[in-house]
């Protein structure tokens, strides 16, 4: 039925898109045990930069989809050097709210830098207008989406599983007993990690510019999504990120379509069973909150 | 004689395939002090942790004055008659040290239900409270907030506030642990003179022997989660076996380990 | 010596607050009926946060129903005030151990996550459920008929209200500020300090703590049930999770420690609000510099840098 | 601008009974006007249109010599499109800000909260965008004045582009609807369905509607339901950067190549065209409150002109309501001959104005503007203004359109 095909790729659309920008929140909290607040700030501030690269600039879509994440990763380096070093050795109070702070600053910096109007990018020619896929229409930037979150899903995949790096970041996110014992929670990975989710989270910004209109509220409305995502699948979890994202894709994309009448509150259930019976994620380690 | 204050039979904790605690069987009369002992990692802890409910036992009962509390959680178990202290240290920091003790004893006398008492007032549980302090020679400190007196009077809070909750057995886990030697001595002769006042029954874990000689009246000796050996501290030094498994080879190990 | 001055200063408080209809402009009478109410939605939040140590981030649920059931009754019923204020409390208080009693076994970040869950829970119901909640637009057009217990107020008349809303918030806050310092209230801040002492003191953490969550959804439902008259519209913006975040933010600033706190927070906040958005449109730019600072620096809030202030310039 | 600062609050505060009521203004004081707009959050950019027509028309007449001799200025307060900031808004800008009139109110929802406020304020209010037929009926009162067309005349031009027009109307018969989640897109739809009964019963209004949240940023869901259903006509009541967001998404979708009769009732918005540009397809029902090519007088000649020197795109419709509302005061202001607030309001009533979109007349029973609702279809590209222009231009008869007073349930 070409119903639920349309539904199930519009859910592996928004599902991937979610992923990219969930799985950074998720690696800032397992390893510096932050909830960035502003994660959703950063990624509005990805999809700017990649207004202003592409449509004053007249830069293409590509370089923007690389500029825009490290000019974003570059002052959430300033960010953390500035405002978040004081605050590491409290506890996650704290970084709620001062990243909560963060937050309404990058709000409402973006607001005065590029006025409140509405703000369009294209996609690049090569991947504008839809393909017949499934029976249904589907936008090649759809496709173009769910490939980059596929690549960067084994991207990360590897440098989890395969570096150095990666390996000890996942394992400081399961257990970050161990991190201490490690001592990696040294300045420089501490800044790199910080980095590192506002750079996913800027991606994701840019990845959502040419399907979404730019506004000054778009990152308010991305934080709780991620939140969702996070908790689904279990907050440190790299693989959780994805099954979470993968899941609030399905709740977005079935429940707008077959269920409207209650679509506002899925989401939340959701994440309100997934903390009650499985605090830590269907993804998390075992053990009890 | 009397019936004992508690009993454990069988008592087994895995932590998937290790196991920890293995089949310990176990009897404490009322106002006798027991010490156990036994090399880090023999299950002291665990064993702590079970009796007092802080964990689930795999198998085994845990019985006080005859009534069934295993697997209860702290709460209950602490409101059936089982006090413990902690390897840290465990109190309210940002509240004075006579507060501290206020706390358990409201607990204790039921006020903590009480929302519209002012706590400030209450002048018995105020009183009591620093007669516990004196008990333990720590009411001149009354005033002081918890987080800056030293270290060895924040374990003797400690100590007041598990005797606050009027227990009919005391664990404490190596209240020495951290200490001073002029601490340990005055801790020493504290605990001792609780327990020659008769008015309680103490579990003790600790790794000074000089201490566990001279307040014990039984020990148990743990070793990789089993019981050696029980008996008297003469028994207890005399036989070749703990000797040759903890004392022998490990004696200067826990000498080491009880001066800092 | 010390009482005597802290008495002198709330004796002044007090009079000036009775006061603010005739020295004060027009105007401000809504600032500081305003002030009032959100003072009381931020002290109950206190007692779960600044005293049991429970970072919430949904307590605009019960402040919203609070809210919602005043309006409703209104609507309906025409019950006197007082009575639709019961109503609130009632409906916040249900609604509180609903939510308590399936959240405070969780910690920190899970429990802060789950009661954000629930609250959006609550404001995704009022947005969907158009007959009885009248959707995203909200419950408006509601009018205040008598006040109750036979006294023959003109509650239109915004100088009224707000004497009312300052007899009522203080009766409240006499009533919490007595929790806040009984026994109960002293486990509580054992239990921010180190739950697990307390529950080896044979006490069990979880119901102190779902009893002080109810108490304070109770106080949230009672600010909700005064707010709606005074706004004149029952929305589900009262329910959204950014309301959530005001009297985090109003507690912080004011400070987590003192039991006044929250209120010179909640003075605070809308006072420095009405100020800077005559300037500058950029408000939010403002507050989060200010809270940035606030967090980093004054953690103990305006009311605890004033008084170690007080305290160093003593010495 | 008047500054409130902390020394003023402590001598207002000290001082001993002086009661500042916000009347008394003197003759070399400026008439401020207090602006009431979306000024955050994802539909600030219809605050930042409002503004821009009011800033000409503020321009125009102070360098003309203003109203009654006195300059005009603006004070604005951000509604964040919620009924409780805006009634504390508008509070502040008549108590402490001394405003003699307001205008503004974007959001259905926020003008539902706030009109029934508006007698205890005793300052007119004239809403320039917010469509809501309440506000000009069953909650109407004698201080709130709406310039903009409303929900019911312009659904009634829906229905009647639909099913009467001959150049426009199709056989469709099953009707469904896309609107946002509050007062606007459920009463935009029940209007509609209401008039289109009237006009042809044969039409089948389904059941299977579609109402997502405002702010939604997908709505894929919604366009696949709609295509995968009966439904041979829809009314698309989803507005601003939501629109935009919509129309893209629907374009990946395929929606209009459906064989499906599509109306957008607010889809003409110069700012969301802008925004599309060639993204808006060509061929659908667009409508707008004002269309700027759609009337040939003076006043929209200067308007549209001066709109382009100054910001360099057409002029939206909320632009438009702003300006013309401004130009209102200044008549009102007038022809009382003060700015006292109950004075203005019952001057506003009857009283008939040239604006941009010809004579307009606040209708005395309801004080709701007759004015007309434009509709047309989507053509090709605007050669300089880079949005599509509109072909079969219909400019309904605002009088015609508008319900009678009784059918409002206006009484005043």
């Amino acid at each position: 039925m070409s119903g639920i095909g349309a539904a199930l790729l519009n859910s592996l659309d928004i599902g991937l898109l979610l992923f990219i920008i969930a799985v950074g929140l998720n690696i800032v909290f397992g390893v510096l045990n932050i909830i960035n607040f502003a994660h959703g700030a950063l990624y509005m501030l990805g999809a700017y930069l990649a207004f202003t690269l592409i449509n004053i600039a007249g830069m293409p879509f590509g370089a923007a989809l690389i500029l825009a994440p490290i000019g974003v990763a570059i002052l959430a380096v300033i960010i953390d050097r500035v405002l978040l070093r004081f605050i590491y050795s409290r506890d996650v109070a704290d970084s709620l709210l001062l990243t909560f702070a963060i937050l309404l600053i990058i709000n409402e910096s973006v607001r005065m830098i590029w006025g409140s109007g509405i703000h369009v990018v294209q996609p690049p020619d090569l991947l504008s207008g839809s393909v017949s896929l499934l029976g249904s229409s589907v936008a090649t930037y759809s496709l173009f989406v769910i490939v980059i979150g596929l690549l960067l899903l084994a991207g990360l995949w590897y440098l989890f599983n395969r570096t150095r790096v990666g390996r000890i970041m996942r394992a400081a996110a399961l257990d970050r007993d161990m991190a201490e014992a490690l001592c990696i929670n040294t300045r420089m990975v501490v800044t790199g990690v910080f980095a590192f989710g506002a750079w996913l989270a800027a991606v994701g910004g840019v990845m959502a510019a040419p399907m979404r209109a730019l506004d000054p509220g778009m990152g308010d409305k991305i934080i709780i999504e991620s939140f969702i995502v996070v908790v689904i699948g279990g907050l440190g979890s790299f693989p959780g990120a994805l099954l979470g994202a993968i899941i609030l894709g399905l709740i977005h994309g079935f429940g707008g379509r077959y269920l409207p009448e209650v679509n506002l509150l899925l989401p939340f259930v959701g994440m309100a069973l997934v903390l009650l019976f499985k605090p830590n994620g269907i993804m998390g380690k075992g053990a009890n909150a | 004689m009397s019936n004992p204050v508690l009993t454990i039979a069988n008592l087994t904790k895995r932590f998937g395939g290790v196991t920890a605690v293995s089949d310990i069987n176990l009897e404490v009369m009322p106002k006798e002090t027991i010490a156990i002992i036994g090399p880090n990692g023999a299950g002291k802890t665990t064993f702590y942790n079970m009796v007092s409910g802080r964990m689930q036992p795999t198998e085994g009962k845990i019985m006080l004055d005859g009534k069934d509390i295993t697997g209860l959680p702290p709460h209950k178990i602490s409101r059936l008659g089982v006090s413990r202290s902690f390897q840290i240290n465990n109190i309210f920091p940002e509240m004075t040290v006579q507060e501290n003790v206020e706390v358990v004893l409201s607990a204790y006398h039921g006020h903590s239900r009480k929302l519209f008492n002012i706590a400030s007032r209450n002048t018995g549980i105020q009183q009591e409270a620093v007669d516990f302090l004196k008990r333990l020679g720590i009411d001149s400190l009354k005033e002081q907030r918890a987080e800056v007196i030293s270290y060895g009077d924040k374990r003797l809070l400690e100590i007041a506030m598990v005797l606050a909750t009027q227990p009919k057995l005391v664990l404490l886990d190596e209240p020495t642990a951290g200490m001073t030697p002029d601490e340990t001595r005055r801790t020493t002769r504290l605990i001792k003179k609780l327990a020659d006042s008769g008015d309680y029954t103490f579990m003790i874990t600790e790794h000074d022997m000089d201490v566990v000689f001279n307040l014990a009246d039984r020990i148990l000796v743990m070793h990789r989660g089993e019981k050696l050996f029980a008996g008297s501290p003469e028994e207890v030094k005399n036989d070749p076996e703990v000797r040759v498994a903890y004392l022998g080879e490990e004696d200067d190990e826990a000498v080491e380990e009880a001066k800092p | 010596m010390k009482t005597k001055v802290l008495m002198a200063i709330l004796a002044v408080v007090i009079a000036g607050l009775i006061a603010v209809p005739w020295i004060a402009s027009y105007f401000y009478v809504f600032i500081f009926t305003e002030i009032l109410i959100l003072g009381l939605f931020a002290a109950s939040f206190n007692l779960i946060f600044g005293y049991t140590g429970m970072l919430s981030f949904g307590h605009a649920a019960f402040f919203g129903i609070g809210a919602y059931a005043t309006a409703l009754v209104l609507i309906h019923l025409e019950w006197p005030f007082l009575a639709c204020l019961l109503v609130s409390m009632g409906a916040s208080a249900l609604l509180a151990l609903m939510i308590g009693f399936l959240s405070v076994r969780l910690n920190e970040v899970y429990f802060a996550m789950l009661t954000l869950a629930f609250g959006m829970m609550v404001f995704a119901i009022a947005y969907q459920w158009r007959s009885v909640t009248n959707g995203s637009d909200g419950l408006a057009g509601f009018t205040l008929g008598s006040f109750g217990l036979g006294l023959d107020l003109t509650l239109a008349n915004p100088s009224v209200y707000y004497h009312v809303v300052l007899g009522i918030v203080a009766i409240a806050a006499i009533v919490l500020y007595v929790i806040c310092r009984s026994s109960f209230g002293m486990i509580l801040k054992a239990i921010r300090q180190n739950p697990e002492r307390v529950s080896f003191a044979g006490l069990n953490v979880r119901t102190y703590r779902l009893v002080a969550f109810v108490i304070a959804g109770i106080f949230a439902g009672l600010a909700g049930g005064l707010i709606a008259p005074f706004l004149r519209v029952a929305s589900p913006e009262l329910l959204h999770w950014s309301m959530s975040a005001e009297p985090i933010l109003m507690a912080i600033l004011g400070g987590t420690g003192f039991f006044l706190g929250p209120f010179i927070g909640s003075a605070a906040f809308v006072l420095l609000e009405t100020w800077i958005t005559t300037y500058t449109e950029s408000w939010m730019l403002v507050l989060g510099i200010i809270l940035a600072l606030m967090v980093i620096f004054f953690r103990k809030g305006l009311l605890g840098t004033a008084i170690d202030w007080w305290m160093e310039v003593k010495k | 601008m008047k500054k409130m600062s902390i020394r003023n609050l402590l001598v207002a505060m000290t001082a001993t009974a002086t009661l500042g009521t916000a009347g008394t203004s003197y003759a070399e004081d400026p008439i401020r006007i207090g602006g009431l707009y979306i000024l955050s959050g994802s539909a600030a950019t219809y605050g930042e249109f409002a503004q821009r027509g009011i800033n000409l028309a503020v321009d125009e007449i102070n360098d003309s010599g203003g109203i009654l001799g006195r300059q005009v200025e603006m004070i604005y307060e951000d509604t964040q499109g919620k009924a409780s900031v805006a009634i504390q808004a508008a509070r502040k800008l008549v108590y402490s800000e001394s405003a003699d009139a307001l205008v503004g109110l974007d959001s259905s929802g926020v003008a539902q909260g706030m009109v029934p406020t508006m007698p205890e304020l005793q300052k007119p209010l004239i809403i320039t965008h917010a469509a809501t037929p309440d506000v000009t009926g069953k909650l109407c009162n004698a201080f709130t004045y709406r310039i903009s067309v409303n929900v019911a005349q312009n659904m009634k031009a829906a229905a009647m582009v639909a099913a009467e027009t001959d150049a426009t109307k199709t056989d469709a018969t099953n009707w469904t609807t896309i609107g946002p989640d509050y007062a606007f897109g459920h009463q935009s739809w029940e209007f509609f369905g209401n008039y289109l009964k009237e006009i042809n019963p044969d039409v089948n209004l389904m059941s299977e509607t579609n109402f997502p949240r405002f702010g939604a940023e997908d709505f894929t869901p919604f366009i696949d339901r709609v295509m995968d259903s009966d439904a041979e006509g829809v009314l698309i009541s989803v507005w601003g950067g939501d629109l935009v967001n919509f129309i893209r998404q629907a374009n990946n979708r395929g929606f209009f190549e459906e064989d499906l009769e599509v109306m957008f009732t607010v889809g003409a918005a110069t700012e969301v065209l802008t925004a599309l540009g060639e993204e808006m397809p060509e061929g659908v029902h667009l409508s707008t409150r004002y269309w700027y090519e759609a009337y040939d007088n003076d006043t929209n000649d200067r308007f549209v002109k001066a709109y382009l020197d100054a910001y360099g795109n057409p002029p939206s419709y909320n632009a438009e309501g702003a300006y013309a509302a401004i130009y209102a005061y200044k008549q009102a202001m007038e022809a009382a001959g003060t700015t006292d607030g109950p004075a203005v309001a019952k001057a506003l009533s009857g009283m008939s104005m040239e604006a941009p979109n010809g004579t307009v007349t606040f209708r005395a029973g309801d004080n709701q503007a007759m004015v007309s609702p434009n509709w047309g279809v989507s053509g090709p590209m605007h050669p300089e203004h880079g949005i599509r222009t509109l072909t079969n231009l219909q400019i309904f008869d605002g009088e015609e359109v508008a319900r009678t007073i009784e059918a409002t349930g206006c009484k005043l």
